[in-house]
């Protein structure tokens, strides 16, 4: 701020202030979100106290803990002007997979068995990631596709059979009961994730690659940032997280057969638009996504615990997608519209 | 019009029947049990063959088209469990007019669209025994909910009504407030939420009564892992394998479910008889089913397969589904 | 002043790089047939031809974008080949492309050093450096643009800016520049000059590709020119006289450059009053009358373009009305202002002259979409024939009518664009910087055409930031500055320094 | 295209552009039609009927037809707008919603004792208005339509939820659902496929033959540049998504009355068949290319699959891994075909250009 000798002080002036931290966080585009999920716990544990009990708390955690991982992996996919239809199933086969591991591998130990889960994920987040790169083909299209097949793998190996919580150890289960100062294990870990790969997307320059593609993949290509390798390994890490969402939630749930997680991946994606990442690639952080994602989950546990009429809650859950949507268009709007003006003073 | 060209003559011509299920959905435990019952049933009886055939989705209109391909194809026994009594009519009427006989089984249709409609039990009693045992878990008074499969789905419907009735007339059980009925789609994560949502939003609430194998299960993991568990008494109908965990460790100490296998294997009997022609759906009817014995049509053109068995730490290990 | 020390122009050594009979084909069409060109360090090297000469595709081997289908390609004495554009980059070659490829989403800072940010702890991005690295750059150059705006919204000027600082960030041994100066104005052409110039001294090879001789002779130690294709020959700047340059690029001789013929100028056509917009224009009262061709100067940025698109209704205004043969036109409808006759050949025809995908014959029908119904369906045949029929008096070269667009050379492309609108028969023609990166064959095409428009009596407003062209063609001239028009000057008032005075100084040039 | 000089290597158009004589030219006409993508998928549909006639017992008869097309008709009509809107570079996911919301709309009227015409208007305009909400957001305020309707998928089924609740009605009158389940005669064809042709024609003929439809191809693959030419793009997407509002709400009314039962969750998930259709048939999911016979055939296409694996009892499993690998093939093939021809190019040029450079270094 003290590097503007040679400009005109009328240009250095908007700028200083666009600069400061706190004006940083006022201009970020997960602000709304962030602000309207303060808002709905507060109305909510007003008005049901038990709403924030330590129970209460640990299930909004809890609750949140899957969709948030994958939402994380999908904002990764969506930066780079992708999008990964597949996850539901992905998660679907992998938490099979895990149920099916504790179940016919005796004494299997849990730490293989989350390797086994991650290795899965990432292998068909590889297939469509080599689909999407080398057939360059868009993505919607492709992760349809092995959302269909993934599925059908799916129920053709599982048929009828279900795994249930019984079939696994109960140290496995206990990962998603037990608390760490006060957080369930499981929540922490996916606070990890978001930390980690939100570092590694702002700070990290292959992180910064991902938004320079979204941005304009052509551009991309023309300047010679590795476009293949960065999208296909976005797609990668995809899986590999839906992989992790998968073994969590066999860990969670009580049972896991053909059909979990199916119908899954609209409401992921739904979480990343809803914590302000442009479905358009280019702009957004995973830690929108993951605040998007928890005021997904959050909403429907505050209506129930509001004893709102369980068929409006759809619909409000709905209208909340759209709000928040239209407050991201009205912020960057009006952005814009300072922008113009300011700039019309700088010349 | 137009019903199958060769689906005719299924009546009376010895040997050569075929018989095909068509559950509520593919790939669902329960379901695998009662089909299991079905098949065996379906040889025991004397079809030269059975299928399976079904969604994958438990949706309202999806067996539609499954029962137009078994119309095609000549089949002369569909059991059906129905999603929807009304959407699988039409197609139902159409296999009819083709030469087909139609035995509903688990979940019933329209009785105008079809021969017979097998039923596990009296569906009153079975609305009895729930309560009971949700009465007795509780301490007879208290409030409690009711977390059922989908908003639609006939046979919960029925029984909840009979729960309703009881609880409002019977003084034995006037302390007791049904506070909810909420939906878990017999989806496993969404019966879960669902079971957490009713924790919060009734802080008094005594029990749970899932009258379905999928919510009874998931109400029984989220209790299991949560505070409540001890606290919040749960019963319902669940399969035994599924429940035994939570049994075991005290998440529930009682609850209900008949034997599924004989339902389809009573099905299967069914048909057979209507096929050859020995009964026409008409009350008072009788066959013989197999192993089970002889099965009377009752009102309504139903045929009751069984009592409900009630299952505890005592008993659960005897049983094997 | 460029020509007292060319070091290595007269000694044996290995050039840094040289290209020999490099050719390339797209499906039919040859974009290159025989491209030779040989970069010393310490040369600025000019490359000139007409469009569609194969420039842009000789630059794109160059830089690994292309993998050439024959040719020998040496850097440094030594044989390359380049699988990617970091393959390039590797080598030391840094490409200014002449369409600037920024990513809208990020700040300019990252545009400039996106893959190779400044690293601080933890190996993790410093913004901090990497801001003031930029402000350096821009410093350099002269240009007062914020480092952590967004990259969305910035005019061609200012993106073709950070292109270059993008690449003098790079610190390359070889600088290829692809018609950088197309959207630049005098004060930065000459600043990037400067920039150029001490890069040369330092011992950099330039490759300068432009249309405009007075850059090319202004700052080039030696020319290479092409033609369909091919390598021509090269000269030594200070040897060599436009004319024979002209000759070579096109093969015959060029007559006079800005042709605008005497015409019968009649009532006025367009009439703006009070037009406004918050922060971008305001108070233009402009009038064109037919058969007149008025000029829109103005240093880049002074909204000239933004009034144009207000007019044409592309965007919204706040005040003032717009009346197009007497009658208003509705504010934000460009459909209204086609139906009164008007017709716009937008600044960036890429984006917004031409849909790149469709083909030729769809874009030229574009604009007859409802003309060409007949109870309310499109007459194909007739549509084939009026395809055929504008691509012909337009000289338009491609393969096919069925071609994409976007396979066309840049001054086939502007063609196009003009085609549609003439098929229109307008009455008032918009064109927008009409001769941007246009060859000179092609842009004395382009001046004869419109000056035939207006002897037929349509009305033209012509932007443009050329000033031979503005003054060689317009019969009025209007110079805005900082969203004001602020002189009017006739065909005999206008000179290179009434112009300028009122483009750059201020309110006193209006007299 | 005139005087390819068929002695010089390179021969020299009038035009000036220099092009290979060995090369393929640009296939036109005919050929363009009897090879392109839209022809492709009919042959493969040809084929796939030919092999279920032969390969599965019972499925060459008229039955076949009527209960194959009374399957495919939801997606076949959705489908139609659909393929418009995608051209447009946009996407609706809120059709299977806007289907149940007018379902529910009209179980309920219907159960209120309204006459059925009157139920059947305020149904469709139902879906009418649900179209221009989506419209309005997405033309008007400018946001992206994939965001947009998942917020209106949750939304209209939300509200399908709120009007219906947990009920369903079936009381259609059985003259009316009896109508929705006739045949043409002998034919097998459904009655209800003349209004369906309907649809078709009406959106082929917009799409193929109209400016309308000229200015939906050059906005799909640029909006700045369609605006230039004056198309109302703003307007023009917001028709289409009331397009889709439209048909989705006919879509509907036939599920509801073809079933005979109304109930909120009607057509849940249908959304992504019809998308899988309609990317199957050849619509770029970036907007700009595709076309209504193309699409036509790929809903039948999966139709036919669907229902001769049926009645072939293979279970629903295959289906949906077929359909997926379709979809996935029907995209990556062009690549496939795309690299093989540039590598065949490529060394058709190597062979000759050698000859090439050395008549240009004459002529320089
Ligand atoms: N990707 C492509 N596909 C097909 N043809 C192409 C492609 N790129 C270039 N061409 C053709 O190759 C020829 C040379 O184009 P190029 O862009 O190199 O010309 P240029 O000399 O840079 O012209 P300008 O001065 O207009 O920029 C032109 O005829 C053009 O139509
Ligand atoms: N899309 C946009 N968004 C925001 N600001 C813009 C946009 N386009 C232009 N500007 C700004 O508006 C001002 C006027 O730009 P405009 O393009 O009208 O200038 P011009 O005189 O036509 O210059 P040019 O020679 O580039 O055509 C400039 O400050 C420019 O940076
Ligand atoms: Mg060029
Ligand atoms: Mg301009």
């Amino acid at each position: 701020m003290t590097t503007t000798e040679t400009r005109p002080p009328s240009a250095a002036q908007p700028e200083a202030k666009r600069n400061s931290p706190l004006s940083a966080v006022l201009r970020a585009r997960e602000l709304p979100v962030a602000l309207a999920l303060v808002i709905l716990v507060t109305v909510t544990a007003i008005a049901n106290p038990l709403f924030l009990s330590p129970q209460g708390v640990k299930d909004l955690l809890l609750n949140a803990t899957i969709i948030v991982i994958l939402a994380v992996g999908q904002a990764i996919v969506i930066i780079t002007r992708n999008v990964d239809l597949s996850v539901g199933s992905i998660l679907g086969l992998v938490a099979f997979m895990t149920g099916s591991l504790f179940a016919n591998v005796e004494g299997i130990p849990i730490p293989v068995v989350f390797l086994a889960g991650l290795a899965l994920g990432a292998v068909l987040g590889a297939i469509n990631g080599l689909l999407v790169t080398l057939a360059k083909v868009p993505a919607l299209v492709i992760t349809l596709g092995t959302l269909y097949i993934y599925r059908g793998v799916n129920n053709a190996w599982a048929g009828g059979t279900q795994y249930f919580a019984g079939d696994r150890p109960d140290a496995f289960g206990a990962l998603s009961v037990d608390t760490f100062l006060g957080f369930p294990v499981i929540t922490l870990l996916a606070l990890v994730v978001v930390v980690v790969v939100g570092v590694f997307l702002a700070g990290a320059r292959s992180g910064r690659d991902l938004y320079a593609i979204g941005s304009d993949p052509e551009a991309a290509r023309v300047f010679g940032l590795p476009v293949g390798r960065r999208v296909f390994l976005a797609f990668v890490t995809n899986g590999l997280l839906a992989g992790l969402a998968g073994v969590l939630y066999a860990s969670r749930f009580n049972s896991v057969g053909a059909t979990t997680g199916s119908g899954m991946e609209l409401d992921v994606v739904a979480a990343a638009v809803v914590g302000g990442v442009a479905i358009f690639g280019g702009s957004g952080s995973v830690f929108g996504a993951a605040i998007g994602a928890i005021l997904l989950t959050t909403i429907t546990s505050a209506l129930t615990a509001l004893r709102v009429d369980k068929f409006w809650q759809q619909a409000i859950v709905g209208v909340l997608i759209l709000a928040a949507i239209i407050i991201d268009r009205i912020a960057s709007v009006r952005t814009a519209r300072k922008l113009r003006i300011s700039e019309a003073r700088d010349v | 019009a137009g019903g199958g060209d060769d689906g005719g003559g299924g009546s009376g011509a010895e040997g050569e029947q075929t018989i095909t299920f068509i559950p509520k959905q593919l790939n669902n435990p329960y379901t695998d049990v009662v089909l299991g019952g079905g098949e065996e049933g379906a040889e025991a009886a004397g079809f030269a063959s059975s299928q399976v055939v079904g969604p994958l989705d438990a949706s309202a209109s999806s067996q539609v088209s499954f029962i137009n391909a078994e119309t095609q194809a000549g089949t002369n026994v569909i059991v059906i469990a129905a999603n929807d009594p009304d959407a699988v009519c039409s197609a139902l009427e159409e296999a009819r007019t083709g030469g087909a006989k139609i035995v509903a089984f688990d979940s019933d249709t329209n009785p105008d669209c079809r021969d017979v409609f097998i039923s596990q039990v009296v569906a009153k009693d079975v609305a009895l025994i729930q309560v009971e045992l949700i009465a007795e878990q509780i301490g007879g008074s208290g409030e409690i909910a009711i977390l059922s499969a989908t908003a639609n789905a006939t046979n919960q419907n029925e029984w909840i009504k009979y729960m309703e009735e009881e609880l409002a007339s019977n003084p034995e059980y006037a302390d007791i407030e049904l506070v909810a009925k909420v939906y878990g789609d017999d989806d496993d994560t969404k019966s879960f939420q669902e079971a957490q949502g009713l924790m919060q939003a009734y802080p008094n609430l005594k029990g749970i009564i899932s009258p379905t194998t999928v919510g009874i299960a998931a109400t029984a993991r989220y209790l299991s892992t949560s505070e409540y568990k001890g606290k919040v008494a749960l019963t319902g109908l669940g399969l035994p394998n599924e429940m035994r965990p939570f049994v075991k460790d005290g998440t529930v100490t009682e609850f209900a479910l008949w034997d599924p296998a004989q339902l389809g294997y009573v099905a299967a009997f069914a048909g057979k008889a209507l096929a050859d022609g020995d009964i026409t759906g008409e009350v008072g009817d009788t066959f013989e089913a197999g192993e089970l014995g002889e099965r009377e049509i009752g009102d309504g053109g139903i045929v009751i397969v069984g009592p409900p068995t009630v299952f505890n730490a005592d008993n659960i290990d005897d049983y094997d589904f | 002043m460029a020509e007292q020390s060319v070091p290595g122009s007269d000694e044996p050594n290995e050039p840094l790089l040289r290209l020999q009979h490099g050719a390339k084909t797209f499906g039919p069409v040859v974009a290159l047939a025989d491209g030779t060109v040989e970069l010393r360090a310490g040369e600025i090297h000019a490359l000139v031809g007409e469009n569609g000469a194969g420039k842009s595709t000789l630059v794109k081997i160059l830089a690994g974008l292309y993998h050439p289908d024959a040719g020998d390609f040496q850097v440094a004495g030594r044989p390359v080949a380049f699988r990617s554009v970091a393959d390039s980059k590797a080598a030391g070659i840094s490409v200014i492309y002449q369409e600037p490829t920024l990513f809208p989403d990020l700040t300019v800072a990252e545009n400039i050093f996106i893959g190779r940010q400044p690293r601080g702890a933890l190996g993790l991005i410093s913004r901090k450096a990497m801001r003031s690295a930029a402000r350096e750059l821009f410093d350099q150059l002269g240009v007062p643009i914020d480092p952590d705006r967004i990259a969305e919204g910035l005019s061609i000027a200012d993106q073709q800016i950070i292109e270059i600082a993008k690449a003098l960030s790079l610190d390359a041994r070889v600088l290829i520049m692809d018609e950088p100066t197309a959207a630049l104005s005098g004060v930065e052409v000459e600043r990037l000059f400067a920039v150029a110039r001490s890069l040369r001294d330092r011992g950099a090879g330039i490759l300068f590709i432009s249309h405009r001789f007075d850059e090319v002779f202004a700052l080039t130690d030696r020319i290479t020119v092409m033609r369909d294709g091919r390598y021509i020959a090269t000269h030594d700047t200070a040897s060599v006289r436009v004319e024979q340059i002209v000759r070579e690029m096109v093969g015959r001789d060029i007559d006079q450059l800005f042709p605008k013929e005497e015409a019968v100028i009649g009532n006025a056509m367009l009439r703006v009053k009070g037009l406004a917009r918050a922060g971008v224009f305001s108070g233009i009262d402009l009038e064109v009358r037919t058969g007149e061709i008025v000029a829109l100067a103005g240093l880049v940025g002074a909204g000239r373009t933004e009034v144009a698109r207000a007019v044409f209704g592309i965007d919204p205004y706040d005040e003032g009305t717009v009346e197009l043969a007497g009658r208003r036109l509705k504010p934000g409808d460009p459909q209204a202002a086609i139906d009164a006759g008007a017709g716009f050949v937008p600044e960036d025809r890429r984006k917004q002259g031409l849909v790149m995908d469709l083909s030729v014959a769809r874009n030229l029908t574009l604009t007859l979409r409802n003309s060409l119904a007949r109870f309310g369906l499109i007459d194909a045949r007739r549509e084939q024939r009026t395809a055929a029929e504008w691509s012909k008096r337009l000289q338009v070269k491609t393969g096919s009518q069925e071609y994409a667009v976007s396979t066309l050379s840049g001054g086939n492309q502007q063609k196009v664009v003009l085609a549609k609108w003439l098929a229109t028969e307008p009455k008032l023609l918009i064109v927008d910087e009409p001769t941007r990166g246009i060859d000179v064959g092609t842009k004395s095409d382009v001046h004869r055409l419109l000056s035939d428009l207006a002897g037929r009596g349509i009305a033209i407003l012509m932007i443009s930031s050329e000033l031979p062209e503005v003054l060689g063609m317009a019969d009025r001239v209007l110079v805005m500055h900082e969203g004001r028009i602020t002189a009017e000057l006739s065909r005999e008032d206008a000179t290179p320094e009434s112009v300028m005075h009122a483009a750059t100084a201020s309110m006193e040039g209006a007299k | 295209m005139s005087d390819p000089v068929k002695t010089a290597p390179v021969p020299e158009r009038v035009d000036g552009t220099t092009v290979l004589e060995a090369e393929p030219k640009g296939r036109t006409g005919w050929a363009r039609v009897l090879l392109g993508r839209d022809a492709v998928m009919i042959y493969a549909l040809i084929v796939v009927i030919v092999i279920a006639m032969i390969a599965v017992p019972r499925f060459a008869s008229p039955v076949t037809t009527g209960f194959l097309l009374l399957d495919v008709i939801p997606v076949l009509l959705i489908a139609m707008p659909m393929t418009l809107v995608i051209i447009t570079g946009e996407i609706d996911l809120s059709v299977a919603s806007i289907a149940g919301l007018t379902s529910a709309i009209m179980g309920v009227l219907w159960q209120a004792g309204f006459d059925i015409g009157i139920v059947l208007v305020i149904s469709v305009l139902a879906g009418v208005v649900a179209g221009a909400v989506n419209g309005f957001l997405v033309a008007v305020v400018g946001l992206p339509s994939l965001a947009v309707t998942i917020g209106t998928l949750a939304l209209f089924r939300g509200l399908a939820l709120v009007v219906i609740g947990d009920n369903a009605v079936a009381n259609f009158p059985p003259e009316l659902t009896a109508f929705f389940t006739s045949k043409l005669g002998a034919t097998g064809i459904p009655t209800v496929m003349v209004g369906v042709v309907v649809v078709i024609l009406f959106f082929g003929v917009l799409l193929h033959l109209t400016p309308f439809g000229r200015g939906l191809y050059a906005l799909g693959y640029s909006q700045e540049a369609a605006r230039f030419v004056g198309i109302k793009v703003a307007r023009a997407k917001l028709w289409l998504f009331v397009g889709t509002g439209t048909v989705s709400a006919l879509a509907g009314v036939y599920w509801t009355l073809r079933y005979s039962s109304a109930r909120s969750d009607n057509a849940s998930g249908l959304e992504l068949a019809v998308i899988a259709a309609v990317l199957l048939g050849g619509v770029s999911i970036f907007g700009g290319k595709g076309s209504i016979p193309g699409v036509v055939a790929a809903v039948l296409l999966i139709g036919v699959i669907n229902y001769a694996l049926r009645l072939g009892r293979v279970s629903d499993v295959v289906l949906i891994i077929v359909t997926g690998s379709l979809l996935i093939a029907s995209v990556v093939a062009p690549s496939v075909f795309g690299a093989i021809s540039k590598w065949r190019h490529d060394r058709r040029v190597h062979r000759e250009l050698p000859q090439a450079t050395t008549s240009g270094a004459a002529s320089a």
